[in-house]
């Protein structure tokens, strides 16, 4: 298992691969990518991405730990950036790694899940007509109830 | 006990952190301080279903206990992924 | 859209980077990829996958179209391989790209879900044993019913 | 009318393809003629519920008729993914 909380840009094709190549005995593997959406209109210049440095390591690591109790997994990676990114730009990305694909697919669920509304991080969007901070959403605060 | 705040929460109290001698028993007393101190920290905290709190690192409610807690977070709900 | 049905293998990394690059409105990107498992005992020589020339093209097509009436998406991938595999080495993969999480998930499992039991692949495990059919597995027909 | 099998049909009846001249009105009637003709043919149609069935590469059913089919191929149920 592995956890990065990182300012650094990752390479979403190089951690597949790195993460697909450790594994051995896994038919299954599922990987969730974010990526910045521009605004409507069309104008984000920068998502800044808060977050609080020692809980968000533990937050993860306690949602990872949850999914390998619910589910048969072989390996879990999660990768969630913080600081300024631009559209289009990568935010995180969760790989699980299963012997069956029902695991993998329902723990990626899981994961992001839980990251959306219980890792400590915060999202400002910053454009040509000012800064607003995301508010979380009902339905992401729904998505937990099916867990 | 060290106190954070976090996005707007820490926007519209204007510091990232501070250390708070306080007596308070539970988090609710905590923030009955706070709101009595200043305004911006009533502004902050106008609305405690916009709020989540955590104590030592840990999600926990208003009601929460703080004996023993050393870093008391408030921030509001949380848009990871 | 791209449905590849090949003999050569693929890089996961490199095709889901590509995947990713070539998509600009969509925050979620899920790709599924499959790997050849040994078998129990460990001996498992090759997987040999035969195929239907022809309809698998338009069978995958068909059941990403599906996919792609069913739920907002903005791109998908199906690379499928046949000929002669090595455990470990990865059999196929999808790719799917969306607005919301919800949409790329489900949509993923719906295609994996359908190439499993509609896609004219049959699979050979040839072993120090002898070679034996894979069997169709009655869950993999049950998956279809929630769709 | 060419027919095509895969799988252990293929090797239970020795051959990917052959052409057929026939007048049966359905696939059924089509697997009858050709059990009728050889045990290689019989084993590998012992069991219907075991098989599939297209017809011009789209999956059909036995009891379709087939007037103007081009290409028929029997095979197992399928193993992808």
């Amino acid at each position: 298992m592995r956890v990065s909380v990182q300012e650094e840009p990752f390479d979403l094709g190089a951690e597949a691969n790195r993460f697909a190549e450790g594994d051995t005995g896994s038919g299954a593997i599922v990987t969730f990518t974010g990526v910045v959406r521009d605004l409507a209109q069309g104008n984000l210049d920068v998502m800044e991405i808060e977050h609080y440095p020692g809980m968000t390591e533990k937050a993860i690591a306690a949602i990872a730990d949850d999914a390998r109790q619910r589910w048969s997994l072989a390996d879990v990676l999660v990768i969630h950036r913080y600081g300024q990114l631009a559209p289009g730009d990568r935010i995180m990305m969760v790989a699980t790694a299963a012997r069956h694909r029902k695991d993998a697919f329902e723990a990626a669920e899981f994961l992001m899940d839980y990251l959306k509304s219980r890792a400590p991080f915060w999202k400002k969007e910053i454009s040509g007509e000012g800064s607003d901070w995301v508010a979380a959403k009902d339905e992401d605060e729904a998505a937990l109830d099916r867990w | 006990m060290d106190v954070l705040y976090f996005a707007w929460v820490r926007e519209r109290i204007g510091i990232p952190k501070e250390k708070i001698d306080t007596e308070a028993a539970t988090v609710a007393d905590l923030v009955r301080e706070l709101v009595a101190r200043e305004e911006r920290y009533a502004a902050a905290f106008a609305d405690l279903s916009a709020l989540r709190v955590a104590l030592d690192q840990e999600l926990s409610g208003f009601d929460a206990p703080l004996t023993g807690v050393r870093e008391v977070a408030f921030f509001p709900p949380m848009t990871g992924g």
